[in-house]
């Protein structure tokens, strides 16, 4: 199994849920993050000061999906969450040894 | 009669006949000044009371729209209140109220900076009217930004600063004197119709050029999906437009009973009671009505609903009894329930509910007088007519002429990021983690 | 006397006696009608001051309750200002008021729509009383609903919505007028009890209330936790809770100030005067005390201070001095901290601490006219352990038989989850992230 | 004259002299009592507004800080109105009004607990102005304790909670009437100079103090970067920033047209008038120059601007027309723009713009009365100079003994940690996630 | 060592960490994070419009521990955060390669 | 590759980010956590009850990097967050066995 973790840009997390959704993937975890790269943040102003926000609002979304999915599972992500600009966004792929649906006690590909 | 006389010497430093001052002096000292110096104090604690509706505008328009977008609706606001003010100083009294004049149009022009002379007698006692001169301006200069507050709630989360502001001067400046002189201002509205403190002259006007704004301006991004399904766009805090609400309920004691125009004591007090009633009643049929439809009791109905009812009374405030008033109320607040579904269903996207609040329930309260309220049913309908479709028409060439100019919509890219960073370079709340903007 | 004579065309447009009309006008012209004048406006903007108070109410008992319930508080205290103005006009004010009655218990009827001929003027004139028949009437609706605002804060985060809109329709409408009527309504307390404001009528009411109301409901879950240890449950916004104290605040100067029922100088300001030195006197003490006892400046403690000390000047506002209100503020600041600390390890879970201010320190405030005031102990107390005990045995029986009918808890699983999805399927906040729900 | 003679009997409960009663009576009877009892009301309807003053600056001045300081400042801000209220009770308006004296410093005593026989006419009557003693106290006492919340802004975020209530106190029990009985105790400064309510008296007092305290207590940590580089440090809330202008606005029509000290109809209606345009002027011109100079239409600025316009207009309201009002007002908004660029460029870090707001635009709006309001420019400049520079030096010294004493500054790690936690060990916003603490 | 990542139900994070404490392990990160799965989110209405929320929140637990009591980890987390309901979570095990402690440089198991 | 992923106290995300800009690391995401571990919390007060609150506001930095500037990163991020005092931290390796650019479907170490 692997957890295919990916950053992407917050208005694309519809989109992305559903091509996940479409393939078959019935689960995943989402958190509100601040991605800081390429893609440059913009200036803001307060007070007079201006001031670089560097960090910009992003959303990673933790897919643990069975390693004969994989390809089909990043191929989703990407194509959904792709606009072409800078700052779409990453996926890496990490092992996962062991998953466990705390409800069933299943392990497993089957718990995920 | 009065034993002691004010001090008036540092209002008439800069005036020249010091032989006058006495005049003012006689005035307060003779019978009638105690009815004119409550009068005229009443008119100034409502025209605080109107004041405070800004406010109440401002949280409840922010409070109803995405946290993104924050910063731009308050400077909004902001600038409408100081923006009204001073262009109302500058002309919109003057053409407002302009004396006689030929009953449709009149040109504004600059309140003095001064009187002097008989001038002061004449604009300062009861020679004027129940009030002076200074607090007829302010009392009204309160009312005339709020046309601009309504349309600025509807046509949130999307157009562009600065066109906005240019189309609201033009509105409040220019068109809103215009309708306000047909009744208040005595032109050719001003008998039989009866719209005590703007149900139309001031609801229906912001309602409809609300209306014609939405429509030039389109629906925000996402709003209205493929396939007819409505995605909701959420507003951000209840309790802003919670204690936006409160704030426009408080504020309204003032805007109808202050349009009284003096301190009677049966009227201003009919009045306060009417407009309260109505106000509850409107909430209480949004309440039922929502449980009832979308089988929840949903607080922004309810928030809806008090309004609806006190927009709907605005007209009849002092031509009828507090049970004709719960009864205009509560029409009004089952009224501002299909209106919103159904400008919602029909694709007009008004993020805060203005038009039907406003527009919708503005006309049903001067309709309303003709019902309840012993006015001329087809006066009444003559007049909420005119003043919304000039409103409306008026509302619709200025936003199609500064589309045409300078665009009216931020790019989508903007819209979706928010305008707060778009426009203005600015978070509202910078330490707190705002969801996935979408 | 009155050069101007106001306009009341309107008002009378649906009488019938034509001849009478002048009457009203004659009095306005009289002598007396300038203090008429002057002393209805008082009593109308005290009601606008007592009506804002209906926000604090709502701010302080959202900010004090967690995120999860906003949208649940926020509608209740909309329902509650809504519902308690109606069921007046239909049934409270004539209850409460009743004329001659047999001093304990009198049927209520819907205020009139209107009046003709000879009534105008013995309800619209100083036949009536300083200020008119509706005056009377919005001034005292503004009071009404309070007893249920008070309850709802005690049994916030749990109570099902319909279940608690019953019973607080019930208690507002026939139970908050029967003690009204034993004092205000010149019922068998009305002589020598003295409360002036309602530090007994309106406070302790609504705290005892709320006492019976919590104790039938039972604590919030994971509040009072094995072992005897209190898991404290946080406000979610210090700012709304703080907003809420100084709209409460502001308000009370209508509250007491407007009790006094006419404009008097000497006694108005006054009771301006108490009011304003009790509650900072009250906010001090609470201060001092939550350092020395809890060792830290607790800030919901001093916003608690400021409120004990205002419950507690209520009844004897008009009565004593300032160095006499600060006496009785500073002591209701005392009581307050021990009172709340003392109920929670007693296991009475009120979440914004509703039994403590209203209910110890409104007894407080009624034995202290004794003290302080030159009241007879001996009959203040009689006074309010009366109506606190009628309270609560009303409460408590209205509470019991609404659980029995209709369940009075949501289900724990609810209650996790927190009452806006569960109640209303709406959020408070849906742009933010909130912590884990617990 | 009055019909209705009101119930003073409470009143004098504790009087002995029963035969003097009828005096107060008289004069109620008499004709003067019509204005005299209009007048009382206003001021004490003006008390109000400026009562809710403070919670204008207690809202603006969180909205403008860290949310991680947020409890601290709303508990400053309940402590000052509190002490500002007692102490001014206890020695504050006896030492700024003390009747004759040698016109730069005067002992203060309690206010009295009750007046009897006939001192109730001498203080109740128009023998003590056009309103009571306790009205006069109570105006008054609201004023007070805004000094030390100007100073609470300016030096949020890093000073001790004890350390602070300890100069605020002396500050404004000690410091405050002395100033004040200059100019409207009597003293030297009481003509020709003149400041109406309180440009240079309350406001540059306030600035000023607060400028030499933010030089004693220094920058907040991370401001001002090596390099020269300014890190602006983010207001939390620019909703509760707006709430806080807005009822400052407000309250502004109490502050200044209570100050007329009665209810002349001409005088007070000018007031409000002047008071509304300088704010609108201020607020436009603000947004005008951010909008050039910054590049970007800033909130925060906008906001100022109209403070900077209510300050400006404060020491003129009386006494010019509103065309010079608007000049006033607008010269106003762009000084502050100005200053606050300033004062950050010489690292005088201000986190609410306290020192720009109040220091900079309530000099200028005293010396504005010499040239647009007829006053002498040169006792202008002389007054607002010797009432900023007794308030810097004053304030420079208590805030110098206080740090040799008790210390003034939280640690480095509190101040990155929070004061919420530091000082009170507790939370603004538990629920909600707030970004990293820097 | 092993990364023990549980996504458990918000209201049973309290009992997590004390199960977790019980068996030793005396450190843990939590994030609040959205998740979707089989449980289905809730419906809303705004204004007369209904939609369904399909995120729930969560909340994810991250712990290092070390290979051997991984076992006992995971089962302290199942036993703590189990309701039997749907929505429980899951639990992932992802192996470390390092783990260092910033304030004293050690590393390996020692630093966790 | 590897995923460096380091807990550490807030007011130092500054300059780790800075420390691992110099050391030419380009992009990192950054999440809000709260901790729990041998530092304690702070004892609160609510309106006169005592409580403990043990979980400590955090950040957590995720940074891919290609596997031979793992251990320059691993020291960047130690003497930037370090103060000596407890609670400041930790770093975990963790393996990464893919990573894909959104925007521009490269993989690997050219990708991060
Ligand atoms: N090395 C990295 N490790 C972890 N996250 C990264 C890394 N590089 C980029 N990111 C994340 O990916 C987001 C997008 O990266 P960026 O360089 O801006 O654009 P692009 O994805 O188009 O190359 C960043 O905001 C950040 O959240
Ligand atoms: N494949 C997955 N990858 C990552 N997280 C998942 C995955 N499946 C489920 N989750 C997380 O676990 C939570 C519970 O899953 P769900 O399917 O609703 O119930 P259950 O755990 O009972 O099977 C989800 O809300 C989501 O946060
Ligand atoms: N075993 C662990 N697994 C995951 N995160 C941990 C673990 N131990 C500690 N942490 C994280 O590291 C932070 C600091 O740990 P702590 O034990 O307080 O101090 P130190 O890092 O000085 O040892 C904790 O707040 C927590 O976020």
């Amino acid at each position: 199994m692997k957890l295919v973790k990916a950053i992407i840009k917050p208005f694309k997390l519809e989109e992305v849920k559903e091509a996940l959704s479409e393939i078959g993937v019935e689960g995943m975890t989402v958190t509100e993050v601040k991605g800081f790269g390429r893609q440059k943040g913009h200036t803001e102003i307060y007070r007079g000061s201006e001031y670089t926000v560097d960090f910009l609002p992003k959303v990673m979304v933790d897919v643990a999906v069975a390693e004969e999915i994989v390809g089909k599972t990043v191929e989703a992500i990407k194509s959904a969450a792709k606009t072409g600009k800078i700052g779409d966004g990453k996926i890496f792929v990490i092992p996962i040894e062991e998953a466990i649906r705390i409800r069933t006690d299943e392990t497993g590909e089957g718990a995920i | 009669m009065w034993a002691l006389v004010p001090a008036l010497m540092s209002l008439l430093a800069t005036s020249s006949a010091f032989g006058q001052e006495a005049t003012y002096e006689t005035f307060m000292e003779g019978a009638g000044s105690a009815f004119f110096t409550v009068s005229n104090l009443w008119l100034l604690i409502a025209a605080g009371l109107v004041f405070i509706m800004h406010l109440g505008f401002a949280t409840l328009e922010s409070g109803l729209t995405q946290s993104k977008n924050t910063v731009n609706i308050l400077f909004k606001n902001v600038f409408i209140i100081c923006m009204g003010t001073l262009t109302y100083a500058l002309y919109g009294f003057n053409s407002m109220y302009p004396g006689d004049f030929n009953g449709f149009f009149a040109f504004g022009s600059p309140i003095p900076n001064s009187f002097s002379g008989a001038d002061v007698v004449a604009n300062m006692t009861a020679d004027y009217a129940d009030y002076t001169y200074w607090t007829d301006f302010i009392f009204q200069a309160m009312f005339a930004a709020t046309a601009a507050t309504i349309v600025s709630g509807a046509v949130a989360e999307r157009i562009k600063l600065g066109s906005f502001m240019i189309a609201a001067t033009l509105l409040v400046m220019f068109i809103y004197p215009i309708t306000g002189s047909w009744e208040w201002g005595g032109g050719w509205l001003s008998e039989p119709f009866a719209d005590f403190a703007g149900s139309s002259l001031v609801h229906a006007f912001g309602g409809f050029a609300a209306f014609a704004a939405v429509l030039v301006l389109g629906p925000r991004h996402g709003k209205y999906q493929a396939g007819g399904k409505i995605k909701p766009i959420l507003g951000h805090s209840m309790p802003l437009a919670t204690i936006g609400v409160f704030l426009l309920f408080l504020g309204w004691f003032g805007f109808n009973g202050g349009s009284v125009l003096n301190a009677d004591p049966a009227l201003v007090s009919l009045v306060f009671v009417t407009t309260a009633i109505a106000a509850c009643a409107g909430g209480l049929s949004s309440i039922l009505i929502s449980w009832t439809v979308i089988k929840k009791p949903d607080l922004s109905m309810a928030l809806n609903g008090i309004l609806a009812g006190l927009v709907g009374i605005t007209a009849g405030a002092d031509s009828m009894g507090p049970w004709a008033a719960a009864a205009v109320g509560a029409i009004a607040g089952v009224l501002v329930v299909f209106a919103i579904l159904f400008f919602d269903k029909i694709k007009v996207d008004d993020p805060v509910g203005a038009i039907s609040v406003h527009g919708v329930c503005g006309m049903w309260g001067t309709i309303a007088v003709g019902i309840f309220g012993g006015g001329s049913l087809l006066w009444q309908i003559i007049g909420t007519v005119s003043i919304s479709a000039f409103a409306f028409v008026s509302s619709l060439i200025i936003f199609l002429v500064v589309k045409a100019i300078f665009g009216l919509r931020v790019s989508l890219e903007e819209e979706v990021e928010g305008l707060d960073i778009g426009e203005h370079g600015q978070e509202a709340y910078p330490d707190f983690q705002v969801a996935s903007k979408s």
